[in-house]
Parts: structure tokens; C-alpha cells; sequence
């Protein structure tokens, strides 16, 4: 969707102002809200492509005024209410009854494991790949309501495969509940001057990686 | 901007009484464990930085077998130090040359090699960076203390897949003699992003 | 800019939710924001295109935040503070010492005449037009950092001119004290899958009022 | 959204303060006259209002002649009613058909033909609307109650520059008998900028 999160080449924004010696956190509701998300992630319910759509689907004056911690606890809400694991009763009161421990709970000794495990989403694929290193590619021109990751800043412009990465869980679907379907994943460059037009500065190339229906022959 | 990320360090601020009820809700229907959560908060605090990345930059300067592992299979490289997990599932080193600085970005969210960096910097997860540097690179390094030579091109990474962007930064001029601790100390954070250079030693 | 402004294709900002009987302000104060933003324009100190950048150089948290016409009250404030019309000073303490009326005050007896007249932004131009319609034109693709009236989601895209309306003072400099540089203005049509790819409702076209320099032969 | 204008109406509203606190300071330095700002706010309350607009469209549904010229030169014909001025110095008729129908919006700021239909609202104004009428019209106009026959084109006129647009809506049946005044009260302020027909009279 093209969203709030949809951030290249959007202006208004100010200096990036990076912090000198930044803490990890500015308050302490900041770790909770980092390990919340992490915890209930672990229940499986959703895949991380349907966090960032719950993230992106925030309203743009939201999601513009949140420090990221508070988009993420907003997004959580959202999809805990989705998959009835609390509801906006429980939220609105504060108040719930005690329930014994979920099946999949995230336990205190499974969390090095899990960390370290991660959820990798590469996927095996039969089909040859449609591109090869080296040729140039046209990225499509699509404005979907639903998640995506063909950025509107890089959508109908001139690039190069650089590379090949195999089969990757497609976000468009996986975000969705509509299968994993996976599609071949490649890094593909693209000048600055066919990004930007003559405002680009010189000397810069963009990279991005696509799926390869985000791609046509150039 | 807006609410600027000071202003959360008070109890006035909503989002503390927000994150406090959702958690013992979480907590009291047996969804998470506070303990775990605890765990979680203390693996990004202690085990898992920006120094796992110094140490694999550090090791790819010192070692040229390793360098070339790392360009040819970072994601076994990094593993083969004890880096692995969540946000780092799929890594990739880039390495800067005289004739190309490497810049990671995620424009589209907050992508980021959590297994060899840690947590995001709120710079990093802001609108003002994901929508310039793209854009106008040269004036957001500038913003950071970092002017390139004209000559040298920048390549900007976009995470918008699972790939994650680990940038090598070049080593430093006078470091030769140093051991692989002395130069993990020279590699900050920054420098792994590509917003700055490793440290020139003292 | 690619400010806050630039909606055309954006998400995520809900239903349009129009009022049923809806009055004409939704407060005393929105009256007189109106108003008090004609009369200040009156000072002739400001081109449109001025008040629109500064309209759209907002902070997007504000901006998305605001009523139109707290956007107004926003823009006006910096503009008065630009042309040393009123001190921040006195805008942050509300207090200001009297002073004879500006010369080009509107008074209220010159009300009718003003709103009446407008601003023609119209201007001739010698040279001859560079397109002609049912010709094809490709939008050129630029990011400025300045005031332009190319929306992004038409830049990069084919249409047909389908009328040629004169010269128009080129609000891309005029904004910034540049110069009116007049530029003939054209009426251009855009077949909506041309600007949206698949994702066009079917039947649709759209069209802008595309200045000269906005456009190159396709 | 965030801040729904409901919430201006009450005293609470620090824009309420603040727009005093301008006027005061815009008064006292003699750049404005409170007077000059109550007759600018009584125009557009009695005088300039879609009123205008309907009168118009009356007119080019009555008079043929006037509609042709309302069709070359819409400006002129306009102003022979006598409405002319800020933001309707350069007006253009739209005229919709049974194969085509017009909408207007401004996508890049609020660009509304005043002299014909005085200030916009509020959903004119929205980004919902400004956003999405370019991309989805019909999903838009079906939240205004109108849908349109699948094989009625639709055109969106994005009021980029100066040019402000009226929509001449078609004629309804039914209403052969009816003289001006009448017509005009079946012109909405909705018809008029295409997110409505003109009403079929009772």
C-alpha cells in the first residue's frame, strides 16, 4: 500500500539529527514494548510481513507523530484484537481474566533459542529464474491496497540485476493469510538519474531487493 | 519532531501506562511470560550489538580468508562467530572502497542486522532519514560529520526484502599493527551503517 | 516538494466521510482564520504560490494533523514572520505595540472591489507553443526541493494535450521570489492505467494543468 | 481523523487562542481591520456560495446559447451573471454526458472555484478525499451515494493550476416544465464538483 511507511524520496521531514551516545531505549516502556512484540510474536499467529502491514496501515497523522516503539505497541494491539487473543474490551478496561498459559507462550528458557534461531523465509523454488545478473529490468507499475515491497519511489523505472538469491516468501500474499508463494529474490541497481531525474546528486546508485513479479524484461 | 523522543522520559507520558496495562493483560491470559520478556530486553542490552559487528568487520580486516568468506557467504561467515537469529537470517557484507561507500537504509520500515548491530538507533527507524537518504545522500552524511571526495560514488541500500546489509568499512591508515580487539574498537556503529568511517586511531 | 501536500495515490486515510448538511465553519474561529488569511494576502506581500509552500512545508505530522484552516493559521504565522510583518517574539507572547496601518492595508471599503477583481495569474508569452493538441507528451521526472505543481504520481507518464490555455505565471519560481517566468499551460489527459498499472479503476482518465517546461515530446 | 473537526466546537480548542491572539496582533500593528475581515467573512456567507454555481448551470440547461458559450469561454459567460474574482479567475465548464462524468479535486492543496461555489468543505479539503478520488473514484463517489453505470467513463480533473472548474451536471428528466429558480434548486454543491447528480424533482 502506498502508505505512510512508504518514506524514499518524501520530503518535509527536517534534519536526520542523529542523537550523540544515544541510549538504547528513551524510557523504560520502550524495552517492555520491544519485548512484548518480540514475546507475542513467538505465539506464531502472524508472520512478520502482517506486522508491517499492521504498521503501515496506520493512519499517516499516527503513524507521523509515533516514535517507532509506539507504532509498534499501536500494531501489536491491532493484531492481537484481530486474532481474538485479547479484546478491545480488555484493552479499553485494562482488565482481564486469568487464562492458563497459551501453547505456544514464549517460556524464559526457550528465548536464547528462539533469537538465535529466527524465522528465515527463504523458500525452495522449482522454476529457473526469469532474469540473470547483468540484465536490464523494468520494475512494474502497481499501486495494490494491499502490502507490498516494491517501493513507490523505485515502481516503473530502469534497473540491473545484480544478483540472484533464490526463492523468498512473498510478502504480498504472506501478509495477507494468502500463502507463502514463493518467488525468486534479486538485487537490482538502479542509477540515481533514472530514480530522481535531474535532481539526483551525482554519483549515486540505489539498490533494492525484488521479488520477480515486481519485474518485467526492459 | 512532533513528540520528540525526550519527552517520553517521564511518567506523564501515555505510552508508559499503554505498554504497563497491555503487558499485565498479555501477562495475566498466559500469552507472555514477563520473565521472558526480561530475557529478551537483557539478549539486546548484553549479547547481541554493535560489538558482534565490530568484531566480524575487525576479523574480515585482519584476516583476508575470512574477508573472502564474508563476501562469498556472509550469512556462514557471521554464523561461524556465533551470530545468527532474528534479523540476521539472511546476511550480506558490503564493502567499501575508495571508489564506492556503501549507505543501508530501510525505507519502507526498520530493517535492520539486529544479530550483528543490535537494536536500531531511533535515527535509523525515522522519517527524515528513510525518506532522504535515497535522495540526497551526501547531505544527510553531511548531517552526521560525513563529507566524501567528490570522486567516490555512494550505493545506497534499500532492505526491502530479508536480506540484511552489514557495510565493511575500509581500514583505517596506521592500524597495522593493531590486534583484532584494538581494531573492533575503531568500528562503530555508524560505520557499519555506512553513515560514517571507521575511527582513525588516536 | 514531495511534501505532505502531495496526496494523489497516497493510503491509509480512511473514508472520505462527507458531513450531511455541513456548515460552513465548525467554529467562530475558523470565520475569522479565513478572513484574517484573505486580508494578510491583500498586503501583497506573498504570491499564492508562496502560501501554498508554505502550506505544504509543514511538519506531515502537522500537516496530517491539522484542520485545512489550521494549516492556514500555521503557513500565515511563518509568512508573517518572513516579511517582518510580526516577530515570533510577538506571536509567542500575543502582545504587539500599535502601529499606524500598513499602506497597503485592505480596508473595508476596498472589501468588495478586491474579491471581485482576484489575482489573474494569466500573462502573455511571445514564443510559440511547444505543443499542440492530440499530441502525445511524456511528464518530465523531477524531485525538487521547491514549490512545483507536477504531482508525482503524473511524473514519468504519457498523455495527450487537449488544450493550450495561454501563459501562466510558473508557480515553480514564483514561490520562491524568483520570477513570474511565465510558461504556456496545457490541459493533459492521462489514461488511469497509464498512471496506476493494473491497479486502475477501469474507465478512468485524468487530467492536470501541466506547465511547459512540466512536458517533453513523447 | 486525529483531530475530527467536531472537536473545534467548544472552547477548549487552543486554535480558538491562537487565531485570537493573531487577529489582535495583526489589528494592533495596523495590518489588518477587523471590519475588512467581517466583510470578507459576510460574502462568502450570503453572497458567494453555490448559489452561484446553480444559477449557472440553470442557465446552460435553459439557454443553449449560453451553454455554448459557457463551453468556449466559460469565464465570460460566467461573469455576464456577475461572478467573478478571487479563486475563479480563470473558470472552465465541464459538461458531463451519459458516457462521461466529471469530478474535480485538488490533489496538491484545496484549488476550488469560489466565485461559483464559495468556500469548499471540509471532505473537499481531506486527504482522504485528495488522495483517493484520483485512484479509485468510483469506491469515492459510492461513499456519496452515487454509483454510476459501469460503462459512464469517469474523468478527474486535478486543478493543478489556476484553471477552476465547475461541473455542468446533466439535466434530469422530468423537468421540461420548470423555469430557472426552480431548475437551480435541483443543482447540489455535490453536482457540481461530481461527486453528486443534480436532484430528480419530487
Amino acid at each position: 500500500m502506498n502508505g505512510p511507511q512508504d518514506l524514499g524520496g518524501q520530503m518535509g521531514f527536517g534534519p536526520v539529527a542523529p542523537e550523540q551516545d544515544e541510549p538504547q531505549y528513551h524510557a523504560a516502556w520502550e524495552a517492555r514494548a520491544m519485548g512484548i512484540t518480540l514475546a507475542c510474536g513467538a505465539l506464531g499467529q502472524w508472520p512478520l510481513d502482517e506486522g508491517r502491514f499492521a504498521r503501515e496501515s496506520l493512519h499517516p497523522a499516527i503513524y507521523y507523530n509515533a516514535t517507532y516503539y509506539e507504532i509498534w505497541i499501536r500494531a501489536l494491539e491491532k493484531l492481537l484484537v484481530k486474532y481474538g487473543l485479547v479484546s478491545a474490551q480488555e484493552l479499553a478496561t485494562g482488565q482481564a481474566l486469568p487464562a492458563p498459559a497459551h501453547a505456544r507462550q514464549l517460556t524464559p528458557d526457550r528465548v536464547p533459542a528462539a533469537l538465535a534461531r529466527g524465522t528465515p523465509t527463504d523458500r525452495p523454488v522449482s522454476t529457473a529464474p526469469k532474469f540473470t545478473p547483468g540484465q536490464r529490468v523494468r520494475t512494474i507499475n502497481a499501486h495494490p491496497q494491499h502490502h507490498t515491497r516494491l517501493p513507490r519511489y523505485l515502481r516503473g523505472h530502469t534497473g540491473v540485476i545484480e544478483s540472484e538469491h533464490g526463492g523468498f516468501v512473498l510478502p504480498d500474499t504472506n501478509a495477507h493469510g494468502n500463502g507463502e508463494n514463493p518467488e525468486r529474490l534479486y538485487t537490482v541497481v538502479f542509477d540515481g538519474a533514472e530514480v530522481w531525474g535531474k535532481d539526483a546528486e551525482p554519483g549515486l546508485t540505489i539498490s533494492a531487493d525484488l521479488w520477480e513479479g515486481y519485474l518485467e524484461h526492459a | 519532531m512532533p513528540h520528540d523522543h525526550h519527552d517520553h522520559d517521564n511518567h506523564l507520558d501515555p505510552m508508559d501506562a499503554r505498554v504497563r496495562a497491555l503487558e499485565t493483560i498479555l501477562t495475566t491470559k498466559g500469552l507472555i511470560d514477563p520473565v521472558a520478556v526480561d530475557t529478551i530486553i537483557e539478549t539486546y542490552a548484553h549479547k547481541v550489538g554493535p560489538q558482534n559487528g565490530a568484531r566480524v568487520v575487525a576479523k574480515a580486516w585482519a584476516e583476508p580468508d575470512f574477508a573472502d568468506w564474508l563476501r562469498r557467504d556472509a550469512n556462514a561467515a557471521i554464523a561461524s562467530l556465533g551470530y545468527t537469529g532474528r534479523q540476521g537470517e539472511h546476511m550480506q557484507a558490503v564493502f567499501n572502497t575508495p571508489t564506492q561507500h556503501n549507505v543501508v537504509v530501510c525505507t519502507l520500515c526498520s530493517c535492520y542486522p539486529w544479530t550483528v548491530l543490535g537494536l536500531p538507533p531511533v535515527w535509523y527507524k525515522s522519517p527524515a532519514y528513510r525518506s532522504r537518504v535515497v535522495l540526497e545522500p551526501r547531505a544527510v552524511l553531511a548531517e552526521f560529520g560525513l563529507t566524501l571526495p567528490e570522486d567516490t560514488n555512494i550505493r545506497v541500500w534499500d532492505s526491502t526484502a530479508e536480506l540484511r546489509y552489514l557495510v565493511i568499512p575500509m581500514r583505517p591508515d596506521g592500524t597495522e599493527a593493531m590486534d583484532q580487539a584494538a581494531l573492533a574498537a575503531l568500528v562503530t556503529r555508524e560505520s557499519m551503517i555506512g553513515t560514517g568511517l571507521a575511527r582513525v586511531p588516536a
